[in-house]
């Protein structure tokens, strides 16, 4: 399952989503929207996406990990809008035979989504101000899970 | 030729705006329209060197035709998840 | 969190317990009964521990996560008896600040589980014959997970 | 030296119980535990050099003493997760 959601992520239900008897391991990621970065206080995220191109992305991500590795089922959400510390921002479920597969297969899903699916992130820090994280543009760098 | 682009994150704060039309040359490429963005929303310079291009659901390699399509994307590297 | 259980796994209840405003990266892994191993069907597994032995040495694992990685929060569960097909047999959550930290710190703890607990499971093959997995004597190849 | 220990998984089923009581001389050792238990359940001898040996809540090496106590357990190789 492929989705992006204004909602909070039911990462339970996609967890279940991929179980199967074909698999001996479920790998599941959580990005989770943290305090503290680099000695900066945030104290919330708005998430905005590119929401066609996000999602195709995300299906070819999906697409490359089966084609790596033996993966059973796998499911990528990531919520968008305004999360409040601690909220789930992205969920990533894979299942596989084997669990090096599993845990293989869900940090390429993960590494490769933060490279390349358009999503971006604003920070709202503790001081008031917003801003953008763009990482390698020189004005903020890539601080997150 | 008239060509569409939407903007995301800080291309589109920067710019004020979610989408610009520019006319330009049959020919022109994404390089030539990374160029033609600047100069028409100077705004862009501090991060025009870094923004993506993208044509459809695809980035878009330096060299590939742009003119005249519809379904162009512009923004700075991406911080998902 | 370290349990051995005879009960189903909440997994999703161990994931919330490992979240923390300080993490930005959860990584749950779930072990589940797989049906099929090189060609020969599962229809049950068996689960048996010394279970004192076996939680002191899960409280170590954990304690080794967390000198080698900055894990927020840590908990593995690991059922015993009997289980089905697809049903989970252990759940390690871990919370991280960063991605890789929970990825490796994961994939550490249930590696080393499965070196050093003391449980061992019992295969129920489709032929109606059991066998203990016992890797290394021989007698069945380390075939799970 | 009375010496108690647990056993389990297929070392439980060959042996036929789950503990075992055996007398040891003062200087046993782990090494010493394996040889008297194989002599003492010849039905051990297919996974005789592959049981580990745990003292308390710890592996014994070979030259861990062990006469004496009561929490000792012998096990094949463990099979969890």
């Amino acid at each position: 399952m492929i989705q992006l959601t204004h909602t909070p992520i039911d990462f339970a239900a996609l967890t279940e989503s991929v179980r199967s008897t074909q698999a001996g391991a479920v790998v599941l990621f959580l990005g989770t929207v943290r305090e503290m970065t680099q000695g900066r206080q945030t104290v919330a995220l708005d998430y905005d996406a590119y929401p066609e191109m996000a999602e195709a992305k995300l299906k070819e991500l999906e697409a490359e990990a089966r084609a790596r590795w033996p993966v059973i089922e796998a499911g990528i959400v990531h919520r968008l809008g305004h999360l409040e510390l601690g909220d789930v921002s992205v969920a990533v479920a894979v299942s596989c035979p084997h669990r090096h597969q599993a845990f293989d297969a869900g940090r390429f899903l993960i590494d490769r989504l933060k490279e390349v699916v358009p999503i971006w992130k604003k920070e709202n820090w503790s001081d008031g101000s917003t801003e953008w994280v763009h990482p390698g543009t020189g004005e903020a760098a890539e601080l997150s899970g | 030729m008239k060509t569409v682009l939407k903007l995301f994150a800080r291309a589109r704060d920067l710019a004020g705006s979610p989408a610009l039309e520019l006319d330009l040359p049959d020919s022109a490429t994404a390089a030539d329209l990374r160029i033609a963005l600047g100069e028409r929303v100077p705004a862009l310079e501090p991060i025009l060197s870094s923004l993506l291009i993208a044509v459809g659901n695809d980035y878009a390699a330096p060299t590939t035709p742009v003119a005249g399509r519809t379904d162009l994307a512009v923004f700075p590297p991406v911080s998902g998840g």
